[in-house]
């Protein structure tokens, strides 16, 4: 229990982790559910617990698509994207953790791949 | 000719070209002239939802503040700009103590708070020119084809702060596709995640995601999928494994205004 | 009140509610727990017909800053008809009440039902803030009546 | 000078938890004329009671002020402990401090400054209160029941067995609600109809029962024992005296697509129809937006074969008004609509029916004749997934936020159904808790588990994706294997949240009562009061209250029936003294508060008054009849004299509790 990180996370990211009654209809919905270790209903639960390190330190947070499924479709409006974001942040805001660099750039690029992916990508992983 | 700001974003002026030229010769063609801000600064491509984001808000509140400056409401084509945009102006306007950061750091002439009205193309479509209007101005319509509308995640979520159409149940496609004579294809996966995002670092995941749109608008009997955003249509030409074609809405749109040929000489 | 120069100004408000709608209505934004300023304070009315245009100048007169009539929805009085006069008899005290430069925002008349609790906490909040922002009530405040 | 007592009152904590009520009651102690100011935890108990009795005995006290909860909730209470000691009822006031302070502010010290204040009001006008009598007003011997379902019928029946006219107004052709479309019952499993249409038989042929079927009603006026009601009756263009009911007219009409609403549009109706063969009037209904004749004039087939000449294509909608004591509400309710959840593709899919939907397959009666098919193609569905809490239990910006609490077991009934019938059918349950509490519930739902092996799963759907072969794909989560599903399903049925009908909220403005925010009606007490609205000679029944089930609905409606006829029992009700009265010494015979009274209950007459000079004059001056009058107020603001004033509020009772606030 991690009571200084799970602040973090229910500030930065602005939800409320007790409107949760535990339905697992964000986990129904995700579609990189079967990507992930921890899944959405999952991240709410722990971040509820203050279980963020193993979190912190999971692959999932680079699987979640930020699609908002679960967000749109869950009944509580407790809105698990965006807990995803704020443990993905505050992962990559830690000195050396960026997820993405640019030396790693030119090996994932083809000649139609758009621009938009390399700019979301980069905002998302880097700090 | 009524005026409004139009914002393309990074992608449009490069590997997304056919999305803004046939988005500007239509509006053009519809009697709506689109002007683009000066120095205008990308998106950013995501929008950060965290509440202590402050830095990485601002292009985007640039850009309606651009707009609001030249007194019009900005449009917008690419899902990704209208996404970041909409949401950026949705929490200007509802979250004080952001607004007040922000405005804080841009030190504007005068702060923004959310003034501008953002329009998706599609929007512009419905809202101001109107599908009755478009249909009248149609010169080849799709007659016979099966179109099938490919909303994504980006357009219609968080429904709070697009605003657009039910993020459930939307029309708006599918109200244009029937305007320029075509048939709509409702299928489920229209509004489920491609997994665009995902493809640069896992090509196995984007290709599910993908696989599991086009195959669903397929089972639905689609002849073709069009879509507004630039990474879905890489993703779902590039690595869905589907011989369905993909196309920008704009481009239909151009191609049943009698703008196309025009376009390509 | 005594207007505290280092205190944030709190006014007096006087809401008369009639029996049936309002004061139900009153009661049920307690039941559902919805919060409303303290400021104002309900007298119970049979009805807001009930309400003399006399009554709203003397709580002035008094030190009221504020004065809300609340009453049911036009067509649903409980006496059939007694909002109705309740509302042309405010329009007209309203032509006096310009006539003597008192800002029309001290006074409302609302329609509240019995079921709209959360109507009457919302209609209260707004009150109370916009006869805030007005300030105390000075023109027909009778000095003579302020408790020392 | 009154000699006043003033009693705190705590409500256990509900009061004292914000209020500081022994300041409260400190401070009052201090008004002029208070002799006695006293707290207690329970003004209500009995002890309460007594202190206040005890008080008027020994003090001699000439007013008492309670600082308690809302005279809607306990004045009666105080004004007949007060009659007890020997003191005028009316002597009574009350200060809300629980409702309108203490349950509403966070901060103690403004609210106990608040609630002084309220006291301080109500002591004020207890200076000025005089001992008023009341007088008596009959009882209309008759009910309204409105509603016709289950719990409409039921109160009906009861009201009736009692020995008084009972009116049941239903909005539609037919009564028996949504129990008719039911087809079995929980946790039974007998059959609804042959429970339900014995007691619609009952209801139309006793004769104390009168059914307004296809009418709503229109307006109410009145009071306890004697409220004036409009009933509108719908025109139905088929004359319901001659009309026998046989049927002939709904074979022969052509227009014969018309969404057959009793069979949630899953089969066609004629535009003339009876719902459906047990309906209760058996009289033909035509519907005009489908019906030619009524459209352009062009068919009349109906009017040709009608034996008896009961059609009717003139008939207009019809106002009748009658008198009752008593009405008692059975609005009863609706399944939402499901468009704001279509990642279930409702919209999308045939073969994604509600759970009102599958009664109506699954019904004998219904469009497949009581065997399972798929509405789509009409064939067996082989893997059925059964969703729980579609838009129950919901953040309120995503749904309803209560349970709807009938679903769960309704469910269990619906699997248990299919699995005896069709044992090659496999059912999956998705549920997010299973909530069972009733005689014989939980038993039931174990043994769809365990006997009839029904998959329950605990996760919810989170998308479903019908195919173009007919299949239908549920994407789900089952949290206690922690995966996420692929069912390949058949049919997809939705436990849609149920909703009170709309036309509750318009009843409920004409009947001045009070609803919640989800528009189910407010009971006078959630525990001791659950089916007396908190307006006087209003009652509940069933689900229009809130989510029910048939046996909560029958008993509610039996409760709803024996407070109805307690009413009616009586031949006189005390009626409230609180009536105007004119000061003939200051009447100038204007005519102004004559012209308001919306009771004319003023009238003028001529007086003779010793005049001064010791000569005599006569006078024209108001007279109130007390009887009529229901103390509304609006003369005595008309009066330019000030010679009408209202007992109980008057002119400079209302203005010392101005004057109390302002200070």
């Amino acid at each position: 229990m991690n009571k200084n990180l799970q602040e973090q996370i229910i500030r930065s990211s602005g939800v409320n982790v007790l409107k949760c009654m535990r339905c697992g209809k964000c986990s129904g919905t995700c579609p990189s559910y079967g990507e992930m270790e921890y899944h959405p209903h999952q991240f709410v639960y722990m971040v509820e617990r203050g279980e963020i390190e193993p979190l912190l330190k999971s692959e999932s947070l680079y699987k979640c698509l930020t699609c908002f499924a679960c967000v749109e479709r869950c009944p509580r409006n407790v809105e698990p994207a965006k807990v995803v974001e704020a443990v993905r942040l505050a992962a990559v805001r830690q000195q050396g953790n960026n997820h993405l660099t640019p030396a790693q750039i030119p090996d994932m690029l083809d000649d139609d791949l758009p621009q938009q992916a390399i700019v979301t990508a980069f905002r998302k992983y880097t700090k | 000719m009524e005026t409004f700001t139009y914002y393309p974003g990074c992608t449009l002026r490069t590997k997304a070209k056919d999305l803004d030229t046939y988005a500007r010769s239509s509006a053009e063609a519809l009697g709506i002239s689109l002007v683009e801000p000066a120095d205008w600064q990308c998106c950013g491509g995501a929008y950060t939802t965290a509440k202590d984001e402050i830095a990485t808000k601002l292009s985007a509140v640039r850009t309606l503040n651009a707009a609001k400056e030249s007194g019009t409401a900005l449009v917008t084509v690419c899902s990704a700009c209208h996404n970041v945009i909409k949401q950026t102006n949705y929490d200007i306007s509802n979250n004080d103590d952001m607004a007040m950061k922000v405005n804080n750091y841009l030190k504007l002439s005068e702060p923004y708070s959310g003034e501008t009205t953002v329009y998706h193309y599609l929007e512009l479509l419905r809202d101001v020119v109107g599908f009755d209007k478009l249909k009248e101005k149609v010169v080849n319509p799709f007659k016979g084809k099966k179109i099938a509308a490919y909303y994504g995640c980006l357009l219609l979520r968080p429904s709070k702060a697009l605003a657009m159409d039910d993020p459930e149940n939307p029309t708006i496609m599918e109200d244009f596709i029937k305007a320029i004579g075509g048939t709509p294809v409702i299928y489920a996966q229209r509004n489920e995640c491609c997994g665009g995002y995902i493809t640069m670092e896992d090509k196995a995941q984007a290709a599910k995601r993908s696989g599991a749109v086009m195959d669903s608008a397929k089972d639905q009997g689609a002849d073709m999928v069009i879509t507004a955003c630039p990474l879905c249509l890489y993703n779902l030409r590039k690595n869905s494994g589907s011989d369905l074609p993909v196309y920008y809405f704009t481009e239909l749109l151009a191609e049943a205004l009698g703008l196309k040929e025009a376009n390509n000489e | 009140m005594q207007v505290n120069e280092n205190k944030e100004f709190e006014p007096v408000i006087v809401a008369f509610c009639c029996n049936w709608c309002s004061y139900a209505g009153a009661d049920l934004s307690g039941t559902n727990r919805l919060n409303y300023p303290t400021n104002v304070k309900i007298i119970r009315v049979p009805c807001s017909c009930r309400v003399n245009p006399m009554f709203i100048l003397r709580a002035f007169q008094r030190g009221a800053d504020g004065v809300i009539i609340c009453g049911c929805h036009p067509g649903d009085c409980h006496y059939t008809s007694g909002n109705y006069y309740a509302r042309r008899r405010i329009t007209l005290l309203y032509s006096m009440l310009d006539y003597l430069g008192i800002e029309r925002n001290r006074t409302r008349l609302e329609w509240v039902s019995a079921a709209e609790g959360a109507k009457f906490a919302e209609t209260m909040q707004k009150f109370t803030a916009d006869v805030k922002k007005l300030g105390p009530n000075r023109r027909l405040e009778d000095l003579r009546c302020r408790k020392q | 000078m009154q000699r006043i007592g003033v009693f705190v009152c705590h409500c256990g904590t509900n009061i004292a938890a914000t209020v500081d009520v022994k300041a409260v009651a400190e401070a009052l102690g201090h008004e002029p004329g208070v002799v006695i100011s006293q707290d207690y935890q329970y003004m209500c108990s009995e002890s309460g009671q007594n202190l206040v009795k005890n008080s008027i005995k020994e003090h001699n006290l000439t007013g008492v002020v309670v600082c308690s909860c809302s005279p809607r909730m306990h004045e009666n209470t105080f004004r007949k402990a007060a009659a007890a000691a020997g003191l005028n009822s009316y002597m009574v006031e009350i200060a809300n401090i629980r409702e309108q302070c203490s349950w509403i502010h966070k901060d103690i010290a403004t609210a106990t400054e608040k609630a002084i204040i309220l006291g301080k009001a109500a002591v004020a006008k207890v200076h000025l209160n005089a001992p008023l009598t009341a007088g008596e007003s009959p009882v209309v011997k008759r009910a309204l029941v409105i509603g016709g379902g289950i719990a409409g019928i039921q109160t009906a029946l009861d009201i009736a067995e009692a020995g008084f006219d009972v009116d049941i107004v239903e909005k539609n052709p037919t009564i028996g609600g949504k129990m008719a479309q039911i087809d079995k019952t929980f946790p039974t499993l007998d059959c609804a109809a042959c429970i339900l249409t014995p007691k619609m038989v009952e209801a139309s042929q006793n004769e104390k029962i009168h059914i307004h079927s296809f009418s709503e009603v229109a307006d109410v006026k009145g009071f306890v024992g004697n409220f004036t009601v409009k009933i509108k009756k719908k025109a139905r263009f088929v004359d319901e005296t001659k009309c026998t009911g046989c049927g002939l007219c709904t074979e022969k009409c052509p227009m014969k697509k018309v969404p057959n609403e009793f069979n949630m549009g899953l089969d066609n109706r004629t535009a003339i129809y009876i719902p459906f063969a047990q309906a209760v009037p058996k009289v033909a209904t035509i519907d005009p937006n489908y019906c030619m004749m009524l459209k352009n004039g062009k068919c009349g087939v109906c009017s040709k074969v009608c034996s008896v000449g009961a059609i009717d294509y003139k008939q207009e909608d019809r106002i009748i008004e009658e008198k009752y004591g008593a009405i008692i509400v059975a609005t009863g309710f609706n399944p939402i609509k499901l468009d704001k959840y279509d990642e279930f593709a409702y919209n999308q899919c045939a073969d994604v029916v509600t759970s009102l939907e599958l009664e109506r397959l699954m019904n004998a009666a219904g469009p497949n004749g009581g065997t399972l098919l798929r509405p789509s193609d009409k064939t067996h569905p082989h893997t059925i997934v059964f969703v729980q809490c579609v838009g129950s239990r919901c953040d309120d910006s995503k749904g309803k936020p209560y349970c709807s609490k009938i679903c769960c077991m309704y469910t269990a009934k619906h699997a248990m159904l299919i699995r005896e019938k069709y044992p090659d059918t496999e059912v999956y349950v998705f549920y997010i808790d299973v909530r069972t509490p009733g005689k014989n519930f939980d038993e039931f739902y174990r043994r769809a588990v365990e006997q009839y092996n029904v998959h329950y799963i605990k996760g919810m759907v989170g998308k479903v994706t019908p195919k173009s072969d007919g299949k239908i794909d549920v994407q789900a989560s089952d949290l206690l294997a922690n995966e996420q599903l692929h069912i390949n399903a058949d049919m997809v049925v939705l436990a849609a949240a149920i909703e009170p009908d709309k036309t509750a909220r318009p009843l409920a403005t004409m009947l001045t009562t009070q609803m919640d925010t989800n528009d189910f009606f407010t009971e006078a007490h959630p525990k001791l009061r659950p089916v007396e609205s908190a307006t006087a000679g209003i009652f509940l029944s069933g689900a229009c209250q809130g989510p029910k089930d048939i046996p909560e609905t029958v008993a509610q409606a039996s409760a709803a029936a024996a407070k109805a006829i307690g009413l009616l029992c009586k031949n006189s009700i005390t009626c409230n003294p609180c009536v105007a009265h004119s000061n003939e010494l200051m009447c100038n015979g204007c005519s102004s508060c004559e012209k308001v009274c919306p009771y004319g209950a003023i009238t003028y007459v001529d007086k003779e008054f010793r005049m001064p000079d010791r000569t005599t004059a006569i006078r024209r001056v108001a007279s109130v009849n007390p009887a009529v009058c229901q103390g509304c107020g609006a003369c005595t603001v008309a009066c330019p004299s000030g010679a009408m004033d209202l007992n109980g509020f008057s002119n400079s009772q209302i203005m010392a509790e101005v004057d109390a606030i302002c200070k």
